[in-house]
């Protein structure tokens, strides 16, 4: 580790593929970095971006999002939903100045614990690289600025 | 280099004894439990395994069969009842086959009544010879002394122009066997020094058998050694000492000391495995091949006829004895003529050549590895 | 919502959590959370004093809200939920932390490791404030059942039920019942006949009055839930819609293309065939070698397709024994010829078949073991060998190369998935591996059903099996069918979403949006609402509704905001 | 249909009458007297077909049709096949008479192989022919045996509404699973997937649970069968008793733990682990001093228990239940290692069989799941030193697993245990992963790895650096203290003389020891390993020739734990088809020649 900077990341995982790879990872014993929290929706078309910016506002560092490859969907197409908001997500992003990386998009199946934890573990090293995600400074300095 | 497999020679090997082979599924049991088995020399699993695909070239080439004196161990731990040990047993006799020239060997293995009528044909020839031979000189109600029927002097040459041919049949095999084993293959020549300086284990392996006495059970070892000792020394008297121990009436109490337990030694030894065959006592008992039977038949003829002729002729009954004798000799020459160069009695020399032999591979290997001798691979 | 109170459960799980996690002081932080009056933490809270905790806690002090933090809610959330309940309480006021399989069983360092797990601790309280209680609820189970697939799993699930006095369904793609078993002649370990076995169940089926089978069918589409079904089958031109309670996809497996293998040349080669081709010559009673002469070796392959690198990873379970029985069938066919058995792994493991793998080497089948991921190479012979071919095996067992005499090859090609799986696995909602055979819910303890209620998966499109083991599932499907048709009514889970008729726009966003068609929209109020029978509760429209009317029950808005403040 | 000529051959591969074998000859008669036989025939025994001489014969006789009757025709057939084809007539035209596949086993053995031998003439198939009288069928199940099969069977039957009575004749539910650590080849927990049923079990309302009680006699007739179950003396009173050990920690008597199969220990009076089901302790009377000294010694844990739940008066209990169904899931037991001296099971202290790894290496395990060897300690009350894991012994460095210990051998059992070549990898990975740096063999004759992601699995095990050596090895001995172990390396060629620290010996499994006495009072026929045969192998794997009884997972044969609950629940499926048309089937075995042969030829007219 460069710094000591411990970056906090919250996951929201579809409960179908991404939690259960999660917990595949788990009972096959595969190690990965700390830093993740969880939160489970039934599906990655339940992640409103509402989540991701409270996240971010709330003082995380960086967000992961993950479902189901794309056609293995235990709804059929959610996860095309999820993809199809994510983009535009980015866009807002940027106009907060907030770094791509911060946010990701990643498919982790439930047969894919190994991948889950890669997954994790590269993240964390990007956002370490990042430090932590000024937003929150930011928009405390809007606040009193007005 | 690929070589053939020929799907046909286990089937061959039957007609030698062999049985349950392609049973052995291959989970190393036998080579394990066997005391002998060790680099390079893995048995018996590896000799199954030539067998099963009929890699002939490869079984020929091999040693490890005399290399195994079937205590029978890996056939009673079989796991698939493929009988490993009897199958080296058939494999013996098989290469005994195969280091024959005259094809002889092959044709009393494979076919009893062969043998049989081999037995009877040269007992007949004998005692036609010894008959007129004998009553154109002597006088059948004379047993030693001048004008006896079978002057000790005429046998005793007999003796040695019989040793002299056999003795020949067997040394052209014992070749044989070595070009097989260490000739034909670059691969496996030694130097003559290692020849000479492996000598040794020749001779120690010939009159102790101290392999055969590293086995587990140690019961076979002591029954096989006092039979052969018995038998040496029986050889022994017979080619040197014949005048002496026939003289009479004078006793020569030391050359008959030695005789008197020597034939004790056969007749006991040989009906101990007689009855061990009959009752498959033992796992090396459980399966007899016909030239076994007859192989213990024929010593035990020979040892009683001539405990019996000598008896007769110490009790004086002369005739009784020279006809005794003349019966003894009917089972002796035939037994002599196929055992020795064709059959069982061969491996008293292949054993020991082949343990000779196989110290020799070692040293040969070694000094590869050293890099004295250079790496030559064959097609 | 001060008011709430809430018990805080850490389970050690024997060390599996305790041994990385610092379980007390979980429980002590959790406590200063604000509405927690009791934090605990035990050896197994799944055990039955765990459980017993729980519920005097909640009678004695009170709790109207509990959180545990143990195994994975996909483990023990039932668990909980029948605790909560016993204690009067609603089972959906309970939250679970993931600290195991997402937290001590993926970290090494005690610190970071407690540190999360008191974040997702937290989580959960603060999510578990704002759940509410709901309330389950009863569908009808409709007693007809559709049975995907002819084969003899197909057949055995449909017979079944039927005899048990249930409609079954029965859709066949080909012209004919009996799947691949029907091309088969004999059956290891017991030689006993293919063709008896399938015609007794063909019979059966067709007589039976229960049984509706449809020739050359497809499932044209599936719509509906579980106990209420709504198929859409084409048949013959016409398209017939059925209703049923449930479904039994058994699909089977399609023979590995064996001239996928380069090695063989099977189909350039006529000395090369599959064992589906061999099964057809042994009942034509032909065996012939391209060149139409009886052949004097006969040499099988093992595992051409599976237990490969190049092609399948997975062991195709029922080669091996084939093999075996064509060393039999060649012997009792043609006694002179020799037979060569080249062979990864000898996969004898059913019952009966340790013997058959003796008995093949009794009747002189000769085995050779080959390298995992290397093929035999086929090798011309030449004019005065009396073989058309050699193959060269480097075989295992002697670590000789040695060339064996070969007239005829006959490649044991393994089990794939369909190439139709994938289209299978959309139409009723079912997953596939990587494999592309299809997933079930639980690998060992729930083997035939699937992630969606009322489909169940049985035979060879699960992977790949042997008869007994294709008509054991077969029958293990039904068995859940039957259950539900004994109790007559299905519980359907209450967690799904429902529109606040005051918010809705009625612009009617979410109406194409639910993959289930489970939103209908009131062209007279201008309202759109949930059908909730339908609703799978992926929350889709929850989040794609502009103005915000529908709630996702126990997944809304404040519940995950209350989770996202918790974890950070 | 046109008129055929059918020729009838019986014949057979050993010579020599087994118990089951009909009589030919008997066959032979009737056989002629059946419609269109035109050739009745009784081939040599042992004798291999010439298809070339079959072939003649059967044109010389002018034959259309093939009948062959034998215990296994199929070995025949394809003799007839070829035969067929040489004489140019239709290949197809062949029909196996089967004895053994329909039941030779049990009733009359030539009745039954005629009734056959009607079936293949008339071309009806057996098992529509011979069909059991149906019998009223009491809703009721039995469960025999709680291990997960009986869970299973008992939860998916309970599930539906019906009742089940669950007999388990030990202390707990949960049978070997419940000791195992992880389970293959997905490594999940066996006791977190297992613990959910268990609980679900004790929970269930339709669910009545007999621990510690045995079947002591059947009576009745299928559909109603009237069962004897012996409730043994427990001496603790289940309702008061919440498990909170005071008894166990103040009891003097230490024996060695079954549930820990033997490498801890427990007290007289104990829980046989945390989870089990029923969550409440029991007394060992054979080892409590209180009950061998009537009541004149110890009772401590009577005083101590405050809930006053232990009661000496406590008295075995038959109680007598009525059911329609029987389902038979008694499981196995290992092979006794000590049976294979050459691996020096029982002498050597670091010699173990599976199961007691399976403890060793478990979390709730003795040593708490740490992977220790043996070390010698004085026993404080018995002054012996006696070998123990201690939990911070020291770690084995190298561990060798021997596969297929008393399995695939025909001195001990011939068949193949199924489980053993994926525990044995379960086991290395586990070493592995406990101790990275050490040395961890399989020795293995072939990797039995059939199933769903089992390959895979090996695959994984190889990466982790685990040695697998093709070649059982063959003995185990000590030399100062060292283990030595000398196998064969047969894809390496090699001899080894290998020194390991700890030797896991895959012991395979045998049928439970109380399935003989069990299938006497069931009437059930076992095959010569002693597993339970079911009625039909390939169709009907967990069905009996005794209708309403049927067996389910290992007790009709080695099996793995998805297998296992297949049956199980297909079992399940079985007793609710009989129960839900509220009708059951009668004895396959009952079922008369007469009955069979009529409704053949009626069946043959359609």
């Amino acid at each position: 580790m460069a710094n000591g900077f411990e970056p906090k990341i919250v996951g929201f995982l579809c409960n179908w593929c991404s939690y259960t790879g999660a917990d595949l990872a788990g009972t096959s014993r595969i190690k990965y970095a700390t830093n993740l929290r969880v939160i489970r929706t039934m599906c990655s078309a339940r992640i409103d971006p509402t989540f991701i910016l409270k996240a971010l506002l709330e003082g995380a560092d960086g967000v992961l999002i993950c479902g189901c490859h794309p056609g293995d969907c235990h709804y059929v197409e959610g996860n095309y939903k999820a993809m199809r908001r994510f983009p535009l997500l980015k866009r807002l992003l940027d106009a907060y100045g907030i770094e791509n990386e911060r946010v990701q998009l990643e498919w982790v199946s439930a047969s894919e614990g190994r991948r889950f934890a890669e997954v994790v573990d590269r993240m964390t090293e990007q956002i370490k690289a990042l430090g932590p995600c000024k937003v929150r400074t930011a928009l405390d300095f809007d606040m009193a600025e007005r | 280099m690929a070589v053939q497999a020929d799907p046909r020679l286990v089937a061959e090997l039957e007609t030698y004894g062999a049985q349950d082979v392609l049973k052995c599924y291959h989970c190393g049991n036998c080579t394990a439990v066997c005391p002998f088995s060790k680099e390079p020399f893995i048995f018996p699993r590896k000799s199954m395994r030539y067998l099963q695909m009929g890699l002939r070239e490869k079984l020929k080439a091999n040693l490890e069969p005399w290399l195994c004196y079937y205590c029978g161990e890996c056939s009673e731990q079989c796991p698939r009842e493929a009988e490993p040990g009897e199958t080296m047993m058939s494999m013996r006799r098989w290469l005994t086959a195969q280091y024959d020239f005259t094809g002889i060997s092959n044709l009393l293995y494979r076919s009893w009544w062969a043998e049989l009528a081999g037995i009877l044909l040269i007992a007949l020839a004998t005692g036609f010879g010894f008959w007129k031979f004998g009553t154109s000189v002597g006088d059948i109600h004379v047993y030693d002394g001048p004008n006896a029927f079978l002057p000790s002097s005429a046998i005793h040459a007999f003796d040695w122009t019989m040793a002299t041919i056999l003795g020949t049949f067997l040394l052209v095999n014992c070749v044989r066997m070595w070009w097989m084993t260490m000739g034909k293959d670059p691969r496996t020549r030694a130097t003559p020094g290692m020849y000479v300086h492996r000598l040794g284990q020749l001779l120690l392996h010939f009159f102790t058998q101290k392999r055969y006495s590293e086995c587990d059970k140690k019961a076979p070892w002591r029954l096989h050694i006092v039979l052969m000792l018995s038998y040496v020394t029986m050889l022994v008297l017979i080619m040197f000492f014949l005048p002496v121990v026939q003289a009479g009436p004078a006793i020569n109490w030391w050359a008959h000391a030695l005789g008197y337990a020597a034939s004790a030694g056969l007749i006991v030894t040989v009906a101990m495995a007689l009855v061990g065959r009959i009752r498959k006592s033992q796992t090396h008992y459980k399966h007899s091949h016909e030239t076994d039977w007859i192989f213990l038949a024929m010593l035990l003829y020979v040892a009683v006829t001539g405990v019996l002729q000598h008896a007769l002729h110490r009790l004086g009954h002369p005739y009784a004895a020279n006809i005794t004798y003349l019966a003894h000799l009917m089972g002796v020459v035939p037994m002599l003529v196929l055992e020795v160069p064709f059959s069982k009695w061969a491996h008293m020399c292949y054993r020991p050549l082949a343990m000779y032999f196989a110290a020799l591979q070692i040293d040969v290997m070694e000094a590869r590895e050293a890099g004295a001798v250079p790496e030559t691979r064959t097609a | 919502m001060d008011n709430q109170k809430i018990g805080v459960y850490v389970c050690n799980c024997g060390t599996n959590i305790k041994k990385v996690v610092d379980c007390d002081e979980v429980a002590a932080k959790a406590l200063e959370q604000d509405g927690v009056v009791c934090a605990k933490s035990y050896k197994y809270m799944c055990s039955n004093p765990g459980q017993e905790m729980i519920i005097k806690d909640i009678k004695e002090q009170g709790l109207d809200r509990v959180v545990v933090s143990a195994c994975s809610p996909r483990m023990h959330e039932a668990t909980f939920r029948g605790a909560l309940a016993k204690a009067g309480l609603n089972p959906y006021f309970l939250e679970m932390a993931n600290i195991r399989e997402q937290c001590s069983w993926v970290h090494v360092d005690p610190r970071a490791a407690t540190d999360k797990a008191s974040d997702l601790t937290r989580g959960a309280v603060r999510r578990v404030v704002h759940h509410e209680a709901l309330e389950k609820r009863f569908v009808d189970m409709c007693p007809a059942t559709l049975v995907i697939g002819g084969g003899i799993t197909g057949l055995t699930a449909a017979l079944e039920l039927a005899e048990s006095g249930n409609q079954v369904y029965l859709v066949e793609q080909s012209d004919r019942l009996g799947g691949n078993l029907a091309n088969v002649d004999l059956t290891a370990p017991y030689l006993d006949s293919a063709r008896d076995l399938i015609r007794e169940r063909i019979l059966r089926a067709t007589r039976n009055p229960n049984i509706t089978v449809f020739m050359n069918a497809k499932v044209e589409s599936l719509d509906g839930y579980v106990g209420n079904f709504r198929a859409r089958i084409a048949a013959d031109g016409e398209t017939v819609p059925v209703e049923i309670g449930s479904v039994v996809v058994a699909t089977g497996y399609k023979p590995f293309d064996a001239s996928r293998v380069k090695a063989f040349g099977h189909g350039t080669n006529p000395n090369v065939i599959t064992s589906f081709e061999f099964e057809a010559m042994l009942r034509k009673g032909r065996i012939v070698t391209g060149q139409g002469r009886p052949p004097r070796y006969v040499t099988v392959i093992h595992c051409v397709g599976s237990r490969s690198e190049e092609f399948h990873p997975y062991c195709s379970r029922v080669c091996c024994m084939t093999a075996l029985k064509y060393g039999q069938e060649i012997k009792a066919a043609l006694p002179d010829a020799f037979v060569y058995d080249l062979y990864i792994d000898m996969h004898a493991f059913g019952k009966g078949c340790e013997d058959f793998y003796k008995q093949a080497s009794e009747i002189r089948t000769i085995f050779m073991m080959f390298q995992k991921n290397t093929a035999p190479q086929i090798v011309a012979a030449g004019p005065k060998d009396d073989c058309e071919m050699f193959l060269r095996v480097d075989d295992k067992l002697s670590g000789e190369e040695v060339d064996i005499p070969t007239d005829l090859i006959v490649l044991m090609v393994g089990m794939e998935a369909r190439e139709d799986s994938g289209e299978v696995a959309r139409l009723v909602n079912i997953s596939r591996d990587k494999d592309g055979w299809f997933i079930e819910s639980h690998p060992k303890l729930d083997p035939v059903a699937t992630t969606t209620d009322g489909v169940y998966i049985a035979g060879c499109c699960q992977s790949p099996k042997d008869i007994n083991e294709s008509v054991a599932q077969a029958r293990a499907a039904t068995a859940r069918i039957m259950a539900k048709i004994a109790k007559g009514r299905i519980e359907v889970d209450a967690v799904f979403a429902e529109v606040n008729q005051d918010d809705c726009s009625g612009c009617r966003v979410c109406n194409d949006l639910c993959p289930y068609g489970a939103i209908d929209f009131d062209p007279e109020a201008k309202r759109s609402n949930v059908i909730s029978a339908m609703c799978k509760a992926c929350g889709a429209c929850v989040t794609a509704c502009p103005s915000a009317a529908i709630k996702g029950r126990h997944f809304t808005d404040e519940q995950i905001f209350a989770q996202i403040e918790g974890v950070l | 249909m046109s008129q055929l000529r059918i020729g009838v051959y019986f014949c057979s591969r050993r010579n020599g009458a087994s118990a089951s074998a009909p009589d030919t000859r008997a066959l032979a008669t009737y056989a002629a007297t059946l419609p269109q036989v035109a050739e009745v025939k009784i081939l040599a025994a042992g004798a291999s077909l010439d298809p070339a001489a079959l072939a003649k014969e059967l044109a010389s006789r002018k034959l259309t049709t093939v009948v062959i009757g034998a215990q296994s025709p199929g070995y025949f057939k394809t003799a007839f096949t070829r035969a067929m084809a040489l004489a140019g007539l239709d290949p197809e035209a062949i029909r196996l008479a089967s004895f053994r596949e329909h039941g030779a086993g049990y009733g009359d053995p030539t009745e039954r192989a005629k009734a056959v031998v009607a079936c293949a003439v008339l071309d009806v198939p057996f098992a529509l022919a011979a069909v059991p009288d149906r019998t009223p069928m009491h809703p009721d199940t039995l469960v025999i045996g709680g291990g997960i099969a009986g869970i299973q069977t008992a939860l998916e039957i309970a599930d539906a509404g019906k009742k089940v009575y669950l007999v388990e004749r030990s202390p707990t539910i949960g049978g070997h699973m419940a000791m195992f650590d992880k389970t293959f080849p997905t490594l999940d927990c066996a006791a977190c997937i297992l613990t959910p049923k268990m609980v679900a079990v004790d929970q269930h309302e339709n669910i009545q649970l007999m621990t510690w009680s045995e079947v002591e006699s059947v009576a009745g007739k299928p559909g109603d069968y009237q069962v004897k179950i012996r409730k043994k003396a427990r001496y603790v009173d289940l309702d008061a008793c919440v498990a909170c050990n005071d008894c166990s920690a103040i009891c003097p008597v230490t024996v060695t733990s079954e549930f820990d199969s033997g490498i801890a220990t427990r007290k007289a009076i104990y829980i046989p682990f945390p989870q089990a089901i029923p969550n409440g302790f029991v007394l060992d009377a054979e080892n409590c001093t209180w009950i061998q000294s009537e009541g004149t010694k110890c009772g401590a844990c009577v005083k101590k228990c405050s809930k006053e739940a232990i009661h000496f008066d406590d008295k075995d209990e038959v109680v007598e239940v009525t059911v329609g169904n029987i389902v038979v899931a008694t499981g196995f037991e290992t092979f006794d290692a000590r049976r294979m001296d050459r691996y020096g099971y029982g002498t050597f202290p670091n010699v173990l069989t599976a199961l007691e790894f399976e403890r060793l290496t478990n979390a709730s395990g003795p040593t708490g799941g740490n992977i220790v060897m043996k070390t010698k300690k004085l026993n404080k009350r018995t002054k012996q030193e006696e070998w123990v894991f201690d939990p911070d012994g020291p770690r084995p460095k190298s561990v060798a697993i021997i596969h297929c210990v008393g399995s695939r051998d025909r001195n001990y059992n011939p068949y193949c245990s199924r489980v053993c070549c994926m525990y044995s990898l379960k086991f290395a990975h586990l070493v592995k992963e406990k101790l990275h740096d050490a040395k961890c063999y399989e020795f293995y004759i072939d990797m039995r790895a059939f199933g769903k992601g089992y390959e895979e699995f090996f695959e994984r095990i190889k990466e982790e650096g685990i040695h697998v050596v093709r070649g059982r090895s063959a003995k185990v001995k000590e030399v100062g203290g060292q283990l030595l172990l000398r196998g064969e390396d047969i894809v390496d060629d090699k001899v080894l003389e290998m020194p390991v620290d700890m030797v896991l010996l895959a012991v395979g499994l045998e049928p439970d020891a109380g399935s003989g006495d069990l299938a006497r009072k069931l009437g059930l026929s076992r095959d010569e390993g002693g597993w339970y045969t079911e009625s039909d192998y390939n169709i009907d794997p967990t069905g009996t020739h005794r209708g309403g009884i049927f067996v389910a997972g290992t007790c009709q044969g080695p099996k793995d734990i998805p297998d296992t609950v297949a049956q199980a629940s297909s079992v399940a499926a079985a007793v609710l088809k009989t129960i839900l048309r509220e009708q059951g089937t009668g004895s396959q075995g009952d079922v008369t020649l007469a009955s069979i042969e009529n409704l053949a030829r009626q069946l043959a007219e359609i």
